[in-house]
């Protein structure tokens, strides 16, 4: 698809310069580096600005549950330019390095972090169908998005380790243990809808759920019901969000693994931190909550769809992704409630969380969810219903791609 | 007095130092000074007097290119022997005339420091020098030995009383080996002399080889064998007729007269192992009396090979070439292994000289005129002109060597070696023309060692490739010693031996000395025409002959073996004698 | 010797490259075993050296840098995958070693683990 | 520009560049980022090759797990944190001189097999993407669907599978796990 | 214009103008010595002044006569190499000034034999001789006045005063032009020969420049020794020519050379004989393996004439003559040449390494420089080895005005005692920077573009690539792989001489404190010859004229075909036009530039990063380390198999006639009891006891020394572990090459 978007933009170029007199071929170079910078603007100012927003939220829904205001003076009403306030003056910040640092990983580790939680979001698709809204099409999508994420916690360890700081240090050591712990339960928990549509592309993971909500996944089976809200707790745990935020916890470790930063940096750890929140909400929306297929078929309702041309397609992609990210703000939502309810939890107990009843569950969950699936392949909604037909297609061995065949799917 | 006529002028040129001798005799006996200055005045003439030959003195201007004899005379001296006061000149002997005459200069010029019995000194010194220039000037063998002989007694006395502490034990060794060689030679002599007769030859040739026109007619009438001792007869009979080749256990007369002179000559020149009395000799004489005897005595060797063995004995001279090339490298090697091996100063530049004169034997000998080469005499021509070359060099540069020896003895009374050092901070010019006259001895291109040396090591590969490689390596031992000599002497801090003191500039006298020495080295080193012009046609005819000798003898041996069949190879031959033949011959 | 490295951005690269690549990856890997004295060190040349290798494999597999039937195929795919699993194993049990070690020695030192030396 | 080749020199020169450091750093932690980071623009080499699933299996296995592992034996085994452990440099020149001439052998002989040589033809166009997720997952479970039109039948029905093969490695990581944790287990000292 | 007449006159004139110098300076520097004084300070000045401009003319000379030579003969016009098969000689013009002697058919001259390597060479010689003089103002500045030699004690402990000999300095400085000048013009061997022992003679000189230091004279006499060890097996060459072909001419030689050995040509032993005995001569000018020793040695040379005599023009007089003579070489021959030169370079640059006295380093560095044009010629690559001694003139020679430069600032040659010399002497620094980069061939080989070391170090790899692989034998590789292996090793110490003496700390705090930028008559040579150490490998802008396209020209008849060994017949010396074939170009010019960054990294890492350190390495290489601490231990090697013995030998003839005296009789005795006791000891107690107590003994040391290899090391054992699989790939493809590929 990408190519299909470089070419269209080569054609546009060919167009321009036309008028210039030149050409420009439909394969250019120009189209593909004009392709991936817009994709990699799109990306950036998705998560920069959602960032900005949960923090925003998460501040204002901090105060309600505690029964404050929040901000609410800058930019008006809601205090809704408090986070820009914030970035701006941190931006002005001076930006100190401690002595006895290993300053060129001090200094690279914000980078790192910000860099993984960014790169998950190459393989995260907005919209499927034909036309998938995502930067890079990989049919390996959720390992990769896991994968790339995974390397997030490399900054919280490099930066921990090179402040020279035991705070630090002590915070990037539960950092490690704990996104490690966790890892494993997430992996088993994400297992089970890739075992369910065959594939580890999420557009075709989104896909298979279309329709009704009683096609999600997150209701396919008693199994697939439990599994998520496992899921949604090691994402949690694994994006290091209260209550498992003992990296940083305050009350033990100053402020964990980002102690001696400040300035642009600081800010940085917490573009990745929100980055990832989202990152993580979208993976389990489109795992569980059938990705940008709403509760009600709104799209292929209004006949938003690629079948009748092009542009009804794209719209109907546009409110998928409206969709999708509706959820994904949900879920957002409630991890900030949820951490403004629980209390944290000491270290022994985010480790025994993980190994004593996460990882048991979601084992048992996903021999559960395998053996429904084996009993009741083509049914859905805890298998009251028959798949749709839509469903079963993309299933078809026959679409099995031709490997190394140059097959397309 | 005629100076126009050959026989007076060569005559005068031989015996002015004689009379002069003479002269001195009667002079006052405190006056030393003058007595010196008279002696060089009397070497300076007789320089003058051979160069006036170069120079072109009518009537007995020498002509360069001429191959032959020239200015030849002969009168009766003892006519019952045959034997003839006969002179003349050619260009192998001219050369040596001049350096005779110029060293006996140069000699008589640092002789200076002399102040033990000046008046006897002298006159030995010029009775020395008529033998000398007679030596090379004889054209009968008779007188040849006659100067030979003189030559040796005034050696013998200016060694004897003139020389350093040992000087009696080295002056009879030197007389002795020299005595042996001379008896060797009469011996030769008189087999040749009673083998010879005249008779087979024609008037012409006997014209030629300057028999008078009634002494013609007389060899022609008799019924007897007319011996001779005319070495230009002798040489004609050695190479035309069968007269040398009665055998004598189992070896022509030829044979052993060619050992017995070869053997002779080689003493003086001399070559491993009749050598030891050169060091010794060396060592004991004064630093004049080093000077002749390196420059112009070792000479005589070589020039009696050169002018009487070879050319009178072709076949065995043929015979024993490998057994001649041989002994010349053998000298080559062992002088100057034995020279790296001295601390003696002097010592060492004898040794250097049994080394160098080692090529003049080897280069003598390298007789590639054979079948093998279709008697292409070029590389033989070659070799016998480096010889003679390097006698010339040798004895500018030996001469030089020994000057430059006993310029610093004269100075510090030791010749040690190790006790020197840093004589080039105290004596900065001797010490540079010291170093040019060693690397003339050394065979440094541009200097005149070097000429004859590439010559003879040039010519040698065509007659013996393994002769040719050693004598080739000894340009590296020559490098060793004379190196590290100049090393120890002259290069280095300080001077650490006795008598630092003593250690003053060079003088004037020593100067002009030495510096004419240098300039010499120096042009035959970068021009080496000007003394090949007069030489090269001399000694290449001598080659020629012999090849042709050769050619005449294999050719007569092969009509010995298959006569009547006339093969491919004889009719070549054939021709080409032709050819030879009808070149314009002098 | 067929060599065709004439310009390597303009023409394609074939198995040769990804060799050469991982024969830099191995021999650092080497070099890192050999000349580091921290176990970890020495860990991580492991994990170089079997990455080096899984190139190697990855590459022989690969239908974009060679022709039709030359591949290694999914194979080449299949032992990486093994190696890294088996590499993350090795990693496993050598970190426990190098735990126990450090308890028992009270450093990480390998030149110190010369117990069993001739 | 041939874009595959630019990636590769891109990713290729990073992996190497980034091996070198792993070896030039003297403090663990860096070689542990460095090697990340050599191993990151591996998993890259991998999908140019056309290798996603392994790609991602390298950052998810090693970069991710083996990694945090690494860091995390760094923090327990090293007494202070900047502890580095020099080696005398003949060793250090020793290796560097036998790991040259191996790195020569092995690229001279990289560049003497003609089958490894450059190919404008490749089996694949290296434009069209490789779907090898499940043809691995079925490989793993002893289905060839990539042999599918071997002539040869034992091939076709599976006799290339890797069920065996894959179910002894997880018998083997099961085994090491555990020993690991065995091995690990906190002892006291015994002084 | 007539070049037959013009060229020997301008050459020759250009040759006897250092000739003319040196007869006024010595004469006039001699003349006050009669009166017994010293030559004045003015007249000193007046001296140098007069060599330079002699050598400044001659330099214009050259130039004038290369550009009538290109009017003439313009460049790509007359490519005698381009065509196979043609063997028509290069243009040339040949003569006799004069005849030395002539003999029947025999004929030696001095005469000349003039084509573009003869000009070219003219204008590098005479540009370099002027640099140097120049240079050489300021350098030789304090042989004006009286000097005193502190590293000289006399008698009394003092240190030695003694008069300057700044004219004397410049005497030497141009006969030596003239004799080098005199080698190049020479037309035939003899003359070559003749200047060939006069630029010996005129480097003994110069080295022994110093007369007072024991270790310049000797180095002085070791040098002039060892080229004449060269020069007898260069006579045996001459020899053989001379003998069979009757002459020495070039211009009578070559021709005759293609003839068959019945039509007056050389039959083939003798072919090889004359080739390697003339090889012999350049292995003992060019300081190659074995007679490089006296290279070294000669540094004790002052500076200036190490830039120029022993490095830039002397010692590569030899590969001159061998390019020269390149007609007379059969394949073997030039594979004798090629292993001599790739052993050399391999030597010399492991020496190198080693050596703390900087002109050491830079005369190791030079030896291993010969080699490689050595071996370029041997390996048939004529142009790459003509091209590589013309760049190697110009920065090897900067590189010693350089380390002139800092010696004239810091009194001393010990590299341990510099460092962070860079601010002191920015020029010094950044010039010598320049040569550095210039030797290891710095270039990127993908553009093309570089210091001239690159063009010709790359022309001569290319040959070797090309080579190898016309001769698949693996022993025929390592030509390639040596010279490689080299590259390497001289981005090593090439570069560890210049952080070691311009980079890091001063470790001579005194020494760095005195230390000061020289003045201009020593930087301008310095900065002209940076620029033409960058740009004499490039091609004139907007022309064909560059050294490769004049040496193109020169190409020796012959010299542009493959040609086969006679007696090896699977020796093929490659056309070295098949050389600039992308598919060897590429790949050599990446692995030389792989191996000349690895050396250069070594080199940086263990000298400026200080990562590795160099005290450790000595220590753990110990024995590697002190041979070649002590040059492979050549000097000891020499003194004991051939100075010794030449000694004892020479003392053994001296004294023969004492040993012939003794009394045979009571020697035989003592040699018979003497067989009796050795017999007794001999067999009785060593070897049947004997035998027994050793096999045990050495069971037992064996199991002792294998257990030394049980370290208990494991990065040992890695090492172990990579070593084997190096040898069992070794052996593999030697299996391979010889018993499967047959």
């Amino acid at each position: 698809m990408d190519r299909d978007v470089a070419n269209s933009l080569n054609f546009l170029l060919d167009k321009l310069t036309g008028l210039l007199g030149r050409s420009v071929p439909e394969d250019h170079v120009a189209g593909h580096l004009i392709a991936a910078f817009l994709y990699v603007g799109l990306l950036l100012h998705l998560v920069a600005v959602s960032a900005l927003v949960f923090i925003w939220m998460e501040r204002k829904i901090a105060g309600r549950i505690q029964d404050r205001l929040g901000p609410t003076r800058v930019g008006g009403k809601f205090g809704w330019l408090q986070t820009l306030a914030d970035g701006l003056k941190l931006l002005t910040k001076e930006d100190l390095t401690p002595t006895g640092a290993d300053l060129f990983l001090f200094r690279i580790a914000p980078y790192v972090g910000f860099c993984a939680s960014l790169g998950a979001f190459i393989a995260i698709p907005f919209a499927g169908q034909d036309f998938p809204f995502v930067a890079q099409h990989l049919n390996v999508g959720v390992f990769f998005v896991l994968a790339v994420m995974g390397i997030e916690v490399f900054s919280v360890i490099l930066a921990g380790y090179a402040s020279a700081s035991k705070w630090s240090l002590f915070g990037a050591m539960r950092e490690a243990a704990q996104v490690v712990s966790y890892e494993v339960p997430l992996g088993l928990c994400v297992v089970v809808p890739v075992m369910l549509a065959g594939s580890m592309d999420l557009v075709h993971l989104g896909d298979k759920q279309q329709g009704w909500f009683t096609n999600w996944y997150l209701l396919h089976d008693p199994f697939t019901f439990v599994i998520f809200w496992v899921y949604f707790t090691c994402a949690t745990a694994s994006v290091n969000r209260a209550p498992f935020d003992l990296a940083e916890a305050e009350s033990e470790l100053v402020a964990g693994f980002h102690t001696e930063y400040s300035g642009l940096r600081w800010s940085f750890f917490f573009m990745a931190e929100y980055g990832s929140m989202l990152a993580v909400s979208l993976l389990g929306a489109i795992l569980f909550l059938g990705g940008w297929h709403g509760p009600v078929p709104v799209a292929s309702l209004l006949g938003l769809a690629w079948e009748n041309g092009p542009v009804w397609g794209y719209l109907g992609n546009l409110l998928g992704m409206v969709n999708l990210l509706a959820k994904a703000v949900l879920l957002v939502t409630v991890m900030i409630w949820v951490r403004w309810t629980l209390p944290r939890l000491r270290i022994d107990q985010v480790l025994t969380t993980c190994l004593k009843y996460c990882t048991p569950i979601a084992a048992a969950m996903f021999l559960g969810a395998a053996t429904w699936h084996m009993a009741m392949p083509d049914r859905v909604f805890a298998g009251l219903l028959q798949a749709p037909e839509a469903n079963r297609l993309l299933a078809e061995p026959s679409a099995t791609p031709r490997l190394q065949k140059g097959g397309n799917l | 007095m005629n100076l126009h006529s050959p026989a007076t002028y060569l005559s005068l040129l031989t015996f002015l130092p004689a009379a002069a001798a003479v002269v001195v005799c009667f002079l006052p006996k405190d006056q030393d000074e003058f007595v010196k200055k008279w002696t060089l005045g009397a070497t300076v003439v007789a320089f003058l007097l051979s160069l006036g030959m170069l120079v072109g003195w009518p009537g007995i201007a020498f002509q360069i290119g001429e191959p032959g004899m020239q200015h030849v005379f002969s009168v009766d001296w003892i006519p019952s022997f045959q034997v003839h006061y006969m002179m003349g000149i050619d260009g192998i002997s001219l050369p040596l005339v001049v350096l005779t005459t110029l060293i006996s200069m140069l000699a008589m010029g640092a002789s200076w420091p002399i102040t033990k019995h000046v008046k006897a000194y002298c006159m030995l010194f010029l009775l020395l020098e008529t033998g000398m220039i007679g030596v090379f000037l004889a054209l009968d063998f008779f007188l040849f030995y006659v100067f030979w002989e003189v030559m040796l007694l005034p050696m013998y006395f200016l060694i004897g009383v003139w020389g350093g502490p040992r000087r009696e034990y080295a002056a009879i060794k030197f007389f002795l080996f020299t005595l042996f060689g001379s008896v060797l030679m009469l011996i030769a002599l008189l087999m040749l002399y009673y083998s010879s007769d005249l008779r087979p030859l024609d008037a012409g040739l006997l014209a030629e080889v300057g028999i008078s026109q009634t002494d013609i007619e007389a060899i022609q009438a008799a019924d007897t064998p007319q011996h001779t001792f005319n070495l230009l007869a002798l040489q004609e009979l050695g190479q035309t007729t069968d007269q040398f080749k009665n055998r004598l256990a189992g070896k022509t007369y030829e044979w052993w007269a060619f050992l017995l002179l070869f053997v002779g000559f080689v003493i003086k020149v001399p070559s491993v192992p009749l050598h030891t009395w050169l060091p010794d000799a060396h060592v004991e004489a004064p630093t004049p009396i080093s000077m002749i005897l390196a420059g112009i005595l070792l000479k005589m060797g070589g020039y009696g090979l050169l002018r009487i063995a070879y050319p009178i004995c072709p076949e065995a001279a043929y015979d024993l070439a490998m057994f001649v090339c041989t002994l010349g490298v053998v000298s080559m090697v062992y002088g100057a292994f034995a020279a790296l091996a001295q601390t003696d100063f002097k010592r060492l530049v004898a040794y250097s000289s049994i080394s160098h004169m080692g090529y003049v034997v080897l280069g003598l000998g390298v007789w590639s005129a054979t079948a093998g080469t279709d008697y292409n005499p070029d590389y033989w021509k070659m070799g016998m002109n480096g010889a003679l070359f390097q006698m010339i060099a040798h004895g500018i540069s030996s001469a030089g060597m020994f000057f430059m020896v006993g310029l610093l003895y004269d100075r510090v009374h030791h010749r040690d070696l190790n006790q020197f050092g840093g004589i080039f901070g105290k004596m900065p010019l001797s010490s540079g023309l010291a170093i040019g006259i060693f690397f003339a001895g050394l065979g440094l291109p541009g200097l005149c060692g070097f000429i004859g040396e590439f010559f003879v090591v040039l010519a040698t590969w065509k007659f013996s490739i393994p002769l040719a490689v050693v004598s080739a390596a000894v340009v590296i031992l020559t490098a060793g010693y004379i190196l590290w000599t100049l090393q120890r002497v002259y290069l280095g801090a300080d001077y650490t031996g006795p008598h630092a003191e003593a250690l003053t500039p060079i003088t004037k006298r020593e100067l002009s000395i030495a510096a004419p020495l240098l300039a010499l080295a120096l042009l035959f080193g970068v021009y080496p025409r000007a003394l090949l012009d007069t030489m090269e046609p001399s000694v290449s005819q001598t080659v020629e002959r012999l090849a042709e000798w050769k050619e005449r003898d294999d050719q007569a041996k092969e009509t010995r073996q298959d006569s009547g069949k006339t093969t491919r190879q004889a009719r070549r031959l054939t021709n080409h004698h032709q050819q030879q033949l009808t070149t314009p011959s002098p | 010797m067929n060599f065709l490295l004439a310009n390597l951005l303009s023409e394609p690269v074939g198995v040769a490259h990804y060799m050469v690549v991982g024969a830099v990856l191995f021999t650092c890997g080497i070099v890192c075993m050999a000349t580091k004295r921290n176990a970890l060190g020495v860990l991580m040349g492991v994990e170089l050296v079997l990455n080096g290798a899984n190139i190697n494999l990855i590459a022989m597999g690969s239908p974009y840098l060679q022709g039709e039937n030359a591949t290694l195929g999914l194979d080449g795919q299949l032992m990486a995958l093994f190696v890294i699993v088996l590499a993350a194993a090795e990693a496993a049990v050598l970190l426990a070693i190098t735990l126990n070690f450090y308890n028992s020695a009270g450093s990480v030192d390998i030149d110190q683990a010369d117990q069993l030396r001739g | 520009m041939h874009w595959p080749s630019f990636f590769f020199l891109l990713f290729g020169g990073f992996a190497c560049l980034f091996a070198v450091a792993v070896v030039l750093a003297s403090n663990i932690v860096r070689m542990a980022f460095y090697l990340v980071l050599s191993l990151a623009a591996t998993s890259g080499l991998f999908f140019l090759a056309g290798a996603d699933f392994v790609g991602a299996m390298q950052l998810m296995i090693y970069v991710g797990g083996t990694m945090v592992l690494l860091v995390f034996g760094v923090m327990l085994t090293s007494q202070s944190p900047f502890v580095s452990m020099r080696t005398s440099s003949g060793q250090m020149l020793t290796a560097l001189v036998l790991g040259g001439t191996l790195l020569f052998v092995l690229s001279f002989t990289a560049f003497h097999v003609p089958a490894w040589q450059p190919t404008h033809r490749p089996a694949v166009d290296p434009n069209t993407p490789l779907l090898t997720a499940t043809p691995i997952g079925m490989a793993l479970e002893g289905y060839r669907v990539d042999q599918l039109d071997q002539p040869d039948p034992r091939i076709r029905q599976g006799m290339s599978g890797y069920l065996f093969p894959f179910i002894i490695i997880s018998v083997h990581l099961l085994v090491v796990l555990v020993g690991a944790a065995y091995l690990a287990r906190a002892k006291r000292r015994s002084t | 214009m007539d070049l037959q007449t013009w060229l020997p006159l301008l050459l020759g004139l250009a040759w006897l103008l250092p000739l003319a110098s040196f007869a006024i300076v010595s004469i006039g520097g001699s003349l006050p010595q009669i009166q017994g004084h010293h030559a004045s300070y003015r007249s000193q000045k007046i001296a140098g002044v007069v060599a330079s401009a002699a050598c400044g003319a001659s330099f214009l000379l050259s130039l004038l006569a290369m550009a009538i030579w290109l009017t003439n003969h313009p460049l790509g016009a007359e490519h005698p190499g381009g065509h196979p098969g043609t063997a028509h000689a290069p243009p040339h013009y040949s003569g006799d000034f004069y005849s030395l002697a002539s003999f029947g058919d025999l004929h030696l001259a001095i005469g000349y034999y003039i084509d573009t390597l003869t000009v070219t060479m003219f204008c590098m010689v005479t540009l370099i001789a002027t640099c140097v003089h120049v240079y050489s103002w300021g350098y030789m500045h304090e042989e004006l006045a009286d000097v005193v030699d502190n590293e000289v004690a006399t008698r009394d402990g003092k240190a030695l005063h003694r008069p300057g000999r700044y004219h004397r300095f410049f005497q030497y400085l141009s006969l030596f032009t003239f004799s080098m000048l005199g080698v190049v013009i020479a037309g035939n061997l003899a003359m070559v020969f003749v200047f060939w022992e006069l630029v010996g003679i005129c480097s003994y000189f110069l080295i022994g420049f110093y007369i007072e230091r024991p270790s310049a004279t000797n180095a002085a006499n070791k040098a002039f020794i060892v080229n004449r060890v060269g020069d007898f097996g260069m006579l045996i060459g001459l020899m053989t020519l001379w003998s069979s072909l009757g002459t020495l001419h070039f211009d009578q030689i070559f021709p005759q050379l293609a003839e068959p050995a019945s039509a007056g040509g050389l039959s083939y032993p003798l072919l090889v004989v004359a080739g390697i005995g003339l090889f012999c001569g350049c292995i003992g000018k060019s300081a190659q393996f074995p007679l490089h020793t006296w290279l070294p040695d000669a540094m004790e040379g002052p500076t200036p004439v190490s830039a120029l005599v022993h490095s830039a023009t002397m010692v590569a007089a030899g590969v001159y003559l061998v390019g020269r003579c390149y007609p007379i070489f059969v394949p073997e021959v030039l594979l004798v040449i090629a292993v001599v030169g790739a052993i050399t370079l391999a030597m010399a640059a492991t020496i190198a390494i080693t050596a703390v006295d900087i002109k050491r380093v830079l005369a190791y560095s030079t030896i291993s420089q010969l080699g490689y044009m050595m071996l370029s010629l041997g390996l048939g690559g004529w142009v790459a080895g003509l091209f590589h001694l013309i760049t190697h003139a110009f920065f090897k020679s900067l590189l010693f005005l350089c380390s002139g430069s800092v010696i004239h600032a810091v009194h001393t040659n010990d590299l341990r005692e510099m460092g962070g010399l860079r601010k002191k002497m920015p020029w010094t620094a950044y010039t010598m920077l320049v040569g550095c980069l210039a030797i290891i061939g710095a270039g990127v080989p993908a553009w093309g573009i570089g210091f001239s070391g690159f063009f010709s170090k790359d022309a001569i790899l290319e040959q070797a690539w090309s080579f190898a692989g016309a001769n698949p034998a693996p022993v025929y590789g390592l030509l390639l792989w040596v010279p490689v292996a080299g590259a390497m090793l001289t981005a090593l110490y090439m570069f560890r001489l210049w952080y070691l003496t311009f980079a890091g700390e001063p470790r001579n705090a005194d020494r760095y404190a005195h230390a000061h930028e020289s003045p201009l008559s020593m930087i301008a040579p310095l900065v002209l010859l940076a620029t033409l150490a960058v740009s004499i490998g490039w091609v004139w802008p907007f022309s064909e004229l560059s050294v490769t396209s004049l040496l193109e020209q020169a190409r020796p008849a012959g010299t542009q075909e493959t040609v086969q060994g006679e007696w090896l017949s699977s020796l093929t010396i490659p056309d070295e036009h098949l050389s600039h074939a992308p598919e060897i170009q590429v790949p050599a010019g990446w692995t030389t530039f792989s191996a000349a960054m690895g050396g250069l990294l070594l080199a940086t890492m263990t000298y400026l990063w200080k990562w590795l350190r160099a005290e450790e390495i000595r220590q753990s290489f110990r024995p590697i380390h002190s041979f070649l601490w002590n040059q492979w231990w050549f000097d000891e090697l020499y003194d004991w198999t051939l100075v010794k013995p030449t000694l004892w030998l020479s003392r053994f003839f001296a004294s023969i006639d004492h040993w012939l005296i003794d009394p045979l009789v009571h020697g035989i005795t003592h040699v018979s009891r003497l067989v009796a006791r050795l017999l007794d000891s001999l067999l009785d107690r060593r070897a049947i006891d004997g035998s027994l107590h050793t096999l045990a003994d050495q069971t037992w040391n064996t199991g002792l020394s294998l257990r030394q290899l049980q370290s208990g090391s494991l990065r040992q054992y890695v090492l172990f572990l990579v070593a084997g699989t190096l040898g069992l790939f070794a052996v593999a493809s030697l299996y391979w090459k010889f018993a499967v590929a047959g």
